[in-house]
């Protein structure tokens, strides 16, 4: 009799593994097919409402769904990759100033404030950024622009405050650190210790060892973790909206207000007055996010994949 | 070409525990001396004080004199990387540098130490280690594939010609040929006899016919109990060891009836 | 069958070039800069935490000190309901965080009873089932590629999902649980995928042999051995979704009162309550006011909330640990 | 339930109902919800607070989630009534069909009239607690980013007793979609068409200067460095300096009373479309003596007919207080906002009496 | 009680590498045989089929025949849960559930199978399966303590418990003292020695020394070359094989010469 009822429940508990799995499909397809669903009146909709609509949350700037997302695409992979820029070297020693440099105890004590770190909501980096940080930080971009001017990425004048894209990329840099850097550190941790002592066995010294064996065996997993910091900044809403003084253009100048917006903080600045046709182009702009999230996600993974297969 | 190391009361820690009591043996040059003992014993242990690999390890150190022709590794303005540059070390599971092409794996530790290496000079150098580790014919025609990409024994090899490559006057090995099947076994055997004539070599195996077939000398460490150090009980040439120990555990444990 | 193996064992070593070894010594110099090198690198490295220490904690002490000044009984016990203006309430206090606790913790906990066990299932099949089949390395890279999905569309995936089944207006808790569950599902998957996969091999085995069947071995042996580690990732997932707030705004929107209903009427939770406090700025104080009325109290409210959001999480850690501690499999001697 | 506050009073102690609307009908019991315009948020706590005084078993829960989403969410009938910081747009009006009950229309109310405080920061003049004055072209082109200095002769021409700086002029508008920004911009198209070629949007339009979230946002930018310049709702405005604003000859400080004034002095839209709308077309070239022309009229959105007599009789009774002089008195108390003037509260009034409870 | 296994023309595949190629061998009742040969012929993988555990490896299958007392084990109609039950096992590495205490660990199959057992016939079968294992001694005051705080030949004996505990008729032992310490090793070989009274027993193990301290029978695996199907060699009682093999792979194998 246990027999025959162990074999029914391994049935049953096989199928609902299965299912569990097939469900993550369909939940991808389900945020799509909805998100889709409610953005379509973009599509099927009147197109002179809809440039109407368009036109209004812009100004009069833009009149077609494309020519509003662009800038808005445009600022949101700015300020991310700017984010990642700044984190990842930080992100990048730290990890393995615990895994490789730290005594021991000092990093077991590290570890467990970064893994606190990772879990900071965002709204809070938003109150500290846009009260704390944006006043301190005024001076040295104003530094930054009077001597570094010339390269136009850092033009002048330095915007006071500096509500600018630089000030937001160093917050989301604030906060997608503790996240490359705890994966980084696990990663690391992993080194195949065989590895590490090949290195050393020959005569390397300790960095020489990081460069021969944690670097190339972490790659990937860096990789991977810089994606999810990356994903991260790229949906940042709360600390760019409460921070970013936005604008609509495809421009580079980094410690200039007004400049640039991202798709996330659009919404939520939106969203709370738009009326029916205009969460609609809202949606269409979340889905357009949602996209490129994924083919960046999706790109980063095969690549990785293809360095580990 | 070879260098004799002499170590004297050599105690060895891993943080507070005393892992290895009051280790004294002479390792002749251009000689094969293996370890041999059961599990436990310290074999590996000993064996990475030779060129202070065991201080990588957390709170591990050593007290004592481990002698490289006269000159003692841990004296205080000993460099321990150029310790480790001078003998060389082979693992017990071959290690290739799974991103590096057997080519780069050859020269990696070669390049550590000199980056302006010429083109001519670097082909030489693979040439003449990989000939060295007996796997030149094997590999010659894919020098720029993964070294991760061949087999067990000849990725060991493979690490056997990396490590000479730096031209090391002393080769350690931890049972180089325990992850090996017995056909790279040998191989890794006949290369080890070879090298002999270039390098001082010390080799810990469990495999007691490994130890009688190759070496010249050989060490028997043994343990009291379980979290006891262990100690060296025996040292004696591999002859004696193996056809008349004067030593009642060695004999016990050299006949097989234990470990 | 050996004997052809051995090689004669000169042989290999013929034709061998000759190597002039001095080229390949490295000189002083070069030994030296070697050196420096690594000490450079020691020192960037530690710079570099030294350069991430300076904002995250000041941003730890700057939520710290402001949110200390109104942090007491009154402020975890009250809601926002009869608060007015800077005036302070009948109890003494001005307003309170409960009901965004209480929303905060249900809205989570929705969002764990979804995500959680569905995680958790599929991971358990990607491991136990699917032996890297092409089904599950497409479940694999979607799950990771779905960790990247941005918060706010998570809310509009939700809102959207709501307005069409279950019509316009249906803002809830639960809409929220569903926008924060999308969030966690990928974490959980993730965490528990790596547990179970280094629950080692032999125990799976041990278990056969004794005749046990497979979804007992999963149910009894596997998931319980990789129980700590499997609490500790969704630990990790809660902290993630519990500091949400820009998908909450949408689907669970902000209501003064406690509500302890997820299913039905609006719920606040603590970082949309940082967030209302915020933008509120000040509150006003009539010219006839007493000296308790304190026209910067919503500030100081939303930093208040920002630390109780911060101790949550914080407890949350501390009560992962905990179980996963007390589940732990005991350690070798 | 534990933890629910007990109710407060709403203004310090002494308060008597004196409207006889409240007092003649049954106290109000049952779970009530509002969602709409941040601007009422801190007014509707007070009359939240005030409204339960007499009716202790109404629960009243007000979602500031912005105007937009608050006549959304009124539309779908998951709310008794919506605040807006602007009248209904027509085929909202239209919608409303579905959600009022026998084919009638929603209508709007003004129940909160707060001044747009026009603020600036600068070195010398807002610490020492000092006025700009200003006439609406010169706001207009600062805003446009015409005028860049502190001390360009446009503003120093109108400011001959002040020392000002040669400090450069930061704007400071809203990034977010906001009924304060259209009132503020409304007072250009107005008084100003020349310096201000915008169309009327909640939007701001141009990119001179900074954008920031909210007005908390607006103020804070304006606190955070020298020479900024912004506009805001009264109630925030702090220790930051206002600019008084010229209305006929005078320049007008900014005032509570300022704002009714001008209401006072404004005519109703009678151009909107459907019954009992209350809609003040606010008269920026007010010149009556006092008068503070930039103002933000925000709305309660209700309809004449509920599905349910408990919401009607609820929506009728919370309107009724809401406008009456003890409402608007709660809310000025505790919002800082402009009484409404009697002309526009009899008008509610008559609109609110049209709401039916049977 | 030991019940006799009759292998025959059995090929044990990987997917589609064969791995083990036509094994034939009977196997005695209440008798040790032991499994020797060089690593990587086979000799896992032909245990592993005796009690249907190597099928749980993805695409793992066989052909041919196991019949366990003249029943063939891979009929359409048997179900492997259940030959596991008959046919117990034990591992290289000694794996007690570490979730569990000395007393859970011995009643996991009894418990894990769902069945109900008094806590009194509970406590006779720990007791039963403990003594078996030659263990009771040693942990009868820390039955609750974690299994897993034992030492590695304590843990090895209690895996043996915990399979003795479901009343098998065959017990299959892969390498069980090869992570084990000499003393615990001896502990575990004496255990096997009285444990054939009761069941049969097969054991794998790499220690030719062992084989022929405690095997009745021994069969010689072998395999041509890497990659290469695996055969049975050579199939003898235990002191032929190693004083008088009549195969000369054998032969050299035993004496050493290779492996
Ligand atoms: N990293 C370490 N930290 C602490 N103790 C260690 C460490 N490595 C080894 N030991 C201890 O040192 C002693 C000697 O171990 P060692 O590995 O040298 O033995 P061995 O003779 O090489 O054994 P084997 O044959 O299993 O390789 C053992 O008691 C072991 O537990
Ligand atoms: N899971 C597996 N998948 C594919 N091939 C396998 C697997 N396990 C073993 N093999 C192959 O089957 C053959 C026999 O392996 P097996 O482990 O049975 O050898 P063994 O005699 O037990 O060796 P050892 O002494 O190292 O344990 C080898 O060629 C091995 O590579
Ligand atoms: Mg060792
Ligand atoms: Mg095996
Ligand atoms: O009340 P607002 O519309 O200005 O946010």
């Amino acid at each position: 009799m246990p027999a025959a009822s162990g074999k029914t429940a391994d049935k049953v508990f096989r199928v609902i593994a299965y299912a569990c799995g097939i469900l993550i499909l369909v939940v991808l397809a389900a945020v799509f097919l909805f998100l889709l669903f409610r953005a379509w009146p973009l599509i099927g909709g009147n197109q002179a409402d809809n440039s109407k609509t368009i036109a209004d949350f812009t100004g009069g700037k833009a009149n077609g769904f494309w020519q509003y997302v662009g800038p808005l695409l445009f600022g949101t992979v700015l300020v991310s990759a700017l984010a990642l820029l700044l984190s990842f070297p930080v992100s990048i020693g730290i990890a393995l100033f615990i895994s490789h440099y730290a005594p021991k105890k000092l990093a077991t004590a590290l570890s467990y404030v970064v893994d606190l770190l990772a879990a900071i909501p965002s709204v809070i980096y938003g109150l500290w950024g846009g009260l704390i940080l944006v006043p301190a930080i005024y001076p040295f971009w104003n530094w930054v622009a009077t001597y570094l001017g010339w390269i136009p990425l850092f033009a002048g004048p330095a915007a006071n405050p500096s509500r600018t894209v630089a000030t937001v990329a160093v917050v989301l840099a604030v906060m997608i650190l503790p996240i490359i850097t705890s994966l980084s550190r696990d990663i690391f941790l992993q080194t195949p210790r065989l590895q590490q002592e090949a290195a050393l066995a020959l005569g390397a010294t300790k960095w020489e060892m990081v460069k021969l064996a944690v670097l190339p065996f972490g790659k990937s997993g860096v990789v991977s973790a810089s994606m999810l910091g990356l994903g991260r900044a790229l949906g940042e809403t709360m600390a760019v909206l409460m921070i970013l003084s936005p604008g609509l253009n495809y421009s580079f100048k980094l410690l200039q207000a007004s400049q640039n917006q991202t798709i996330a903080a659009n919404i939520a600045a939106q969203y709370p007055e738009a009326n029916d046709l205009g969460v609609s182009v809202l949606i269409g702009t979340g889905l357009v996010l949602f996209l490129i999230t994924f083919v960046v996600n999706y790109v980063a993974r095969k690549i990785t994949e293809k360095k580990v297969g | 070409m070879g260098q004799r190391i002499d170590v004297n009361h050599l105690n060895i820690y891993y943080g507070n525990f005393l892992a290895v009591e009051d280790v004294n043996i002479n390792i002749e040059p251009n000689k094969v001396t293996a370890f041999i003992g059961p599990s436990g014993c310290g074999k590996s242990t000993v064996l990475r004080t030779l060129d202070r690999m065991h201080e990588i390890i957390p709170g591990a150190h050593v007290k004592g004199e481990v002698l490289l022709e006269g000159k003692n590794l841990y004296d205080k303005d000993v460099d321990p990387v150029s310790v480790r540059r001078d003998v060389g070390m082979v693992f017990q599971r071959p290690n290739p540098f799974p991103t590096m092409s057997i080519r780069e794996n050859v020269l990696a530790g070669v390049r550590l130490n000199n980056r302006k290496i010429s083109k001519s000079d670097a082909d030489d150098l693979v040439e003449w280690a990989l000939r060295g580790a007996n796997l030149w014919n094997e590999v010659k025609d894919r020098l720029d594939n993964p070294g991760i990409g061949l087999s067990g024994g000849q990725q060991q090899r493979l690490c056997i010609a990396r490590a000479v490559a730096v031209h090391p006057q002393v080769l350690l090995m931890d049972e180089p040929c325990s992850a090996l099947d017995p056909i790279s076994t040998l191989a890794v055997e006949d290369l080890i006899q070879e090298l002999k004539g270039d390098y001082t070599i010390v080799i810990v195996t469990h495999n007691m016919q490994q130890a009688a077939r190759i070496a010249d000398y050989t060490a028997f460490f043994n343990l009291k109990a379980v979290g006891q150090p262990g100690h060296l009980e025996y040292f004696a040439d591999t002859t004696t060891m193996f056809n008349n120990p004067q030593n009642e555990e060695a004999e016990r444990y050299v006949s097989g009836r234990f470990g | 069958m050996m004997a052809d193996l051995t090689q004669d064992p000169k042989a290999s070593l013929e034709g061998a070039p000759v190597i002039d070894f001095d080229k390949f010594k490295p000189s002083r110099s070069f030994i030296a800069s070697r050196k420096r090198k690594d000490l450079i690198m020691r020192v960037l490295i530690a710079l570099a935490f030294v350069i991430a220490l300076i904002p995250l904690i000041s941003v730890l002490w700057t939520t710290l000190v402001n949110g200390l000044k109104r942090l007491n009984l009154n402020f975890l016990s009250f809601n926002m309901t009869g608060v007015v203006g800077g005036n302070p309430t009948p109890s003494g206090g001005y307003g309170g965080v409960f009901h965004a606790i209480i929303g905060t913790l249900e809205i989570t906990f929705g969002a764990m009873v979804i995500s959680i066990p569905i995680g958790l299932l599929c991971a358990v099949y990607l491991v136990e089932y699917a032996h890297g089949g092409k089904l599950a390395q497409t479940i694999t890279l979607l799950v990771d590629v779905m960790s990247g999905i941005p918060s706010i569309v998570a809310g509009l995936f939700a809102f959207s999902m709501f307005t069409i089944l279950v019509g316009p207006g249906s803002v809830n808790g639960f809409a929220g649980s569903v926008s924060l569950s999308l969030l966690m599902l990928p974490t959980v998957v993730k965490s528990s995928e790596e547990m179970l996969k280094i629950v080692p091999g032999d125990l799976r085995e041990a278990s056969y042999a004794l005749g046990v069947t497979k979804q007992r071995t999963i149910t009894k042996i596997v998931l319980r051995t990789a129980l700590p580690g499997i609490v500790s990732g969704c630990i990790l997932a809660i902290a993630r979704v519990i500091g949400e707030t820009a998908p909450l705004l949408m689907t669970a929107g902000y209501i003064a009162s406690t509500n302890f209903n997820l299913f039905d009427g609006k719920m606040t939770t603590l970082p949309v309550y940082v967030f209302q406090e915020y933008s509120k700025l000040n509150a006003n104080c009539p010219a006839n006011a007493t000296a308790a009325c304190v026209t910067t109290i919503p500030m100081e409210r939303s930093w208040a909330a920002a630390l109780v959001l911060i101790l949550i999480v914080l407890i949350l850690n501390g009560i992962g640990r905990l179980v996963a501690k007390v589940f732990a499999v005991k350690s070798e001697r | 339930a534990c933890g629910d506050n007990t109710t407060a009073s709403t203004d310090n102690g002494s308060s008597n109902n004196s409207s006889d609307t409240t007092s003649k009908s049954e106290p109000i019991s049952g779970n009530f919800n509002g969602a709409g315009a941040s601007s009422q948020q801190a007014a509707v706590e007070a009359w939240v607070a005030g409204f339960q005084g007499t009716n202790p078993d109404a629960k009243i829960a007000y979602d500031p989630s912005g105007s937009g989403a608050g006549v959304k969410t009124f539309l779908t009938g998951a709310t008794a009534w919506a605040g807006s910081d602007k009248a209904l747009a027509d085929d909202d009006v239209d919608n409303s069909k579905s959600v009022c009950a026998a084919d009638t229309t929603a209508f709007d109310v003004p129940v909160y009239i707060s001044p747009i405080a026009v603020i600036f920061n600068l070195k010398g003049v807002s610490d020492a607690g000092k006025h700009i004055n200003m006439d609406a072209a010169t706001i207009a082109k600062i805003f446009d980013g015409k005028i860049t200095k502190w001390n360009d002769p446009a503003i120093a021409d109108q400011n001959k007793d002040l020392d000002l700086p040669d400090t450069a002029i930061t704007v400071v508008h809203r990034s977010d979609k906001s009924g304060t920004t259209q009132n503020f911009v409304s007072y250009f198209k107005d008084q100003a068409a020349d310096a201000w070629s915008y169309d009327l949007s909640e939007n701001w339009p141009n990119e001179v200067g900074q954008g920031a979230k909210g007005t908390s946002g607006v103020v804070n930018t304006v606190k955070q460095a020298d020479g900024t310049i912004g506009y805001a709702d009264f109630s925030a405005v702090g220790d930051l300096g206002t600019v008084a604003v010229k209305v006929g000859d005078k320049y007008s400080e900014i005032s509570a009373d300022g704002a009714t004034k001008v209401i006072d002095d404004s005519e109703l839209d009678s151009s909107v479309k459907g019954d009992n709308r209350v809609v003040v077309k606010i008269n920026h070239a007010t010149t009556t003596e006092g008068a503070y022309p930039i103002v933000l009229v925000s709305y309660m959105i209700a309809c004449p007919q509920y599905k349910d007599t408990k919401t009607a009789e609820f929506v009728k009774s919370w309107l009724t207080y809401v406008t009456s002089s003890d409402g608007q008195k709660a809310a000025s108390q505790a919002a800082g906002s402009a009484p409404l003037p009697d002309s526009i509260a009899q008008k509610d009034a008559a609109s609110i009496e049209a709401i039916k409870t049977k």
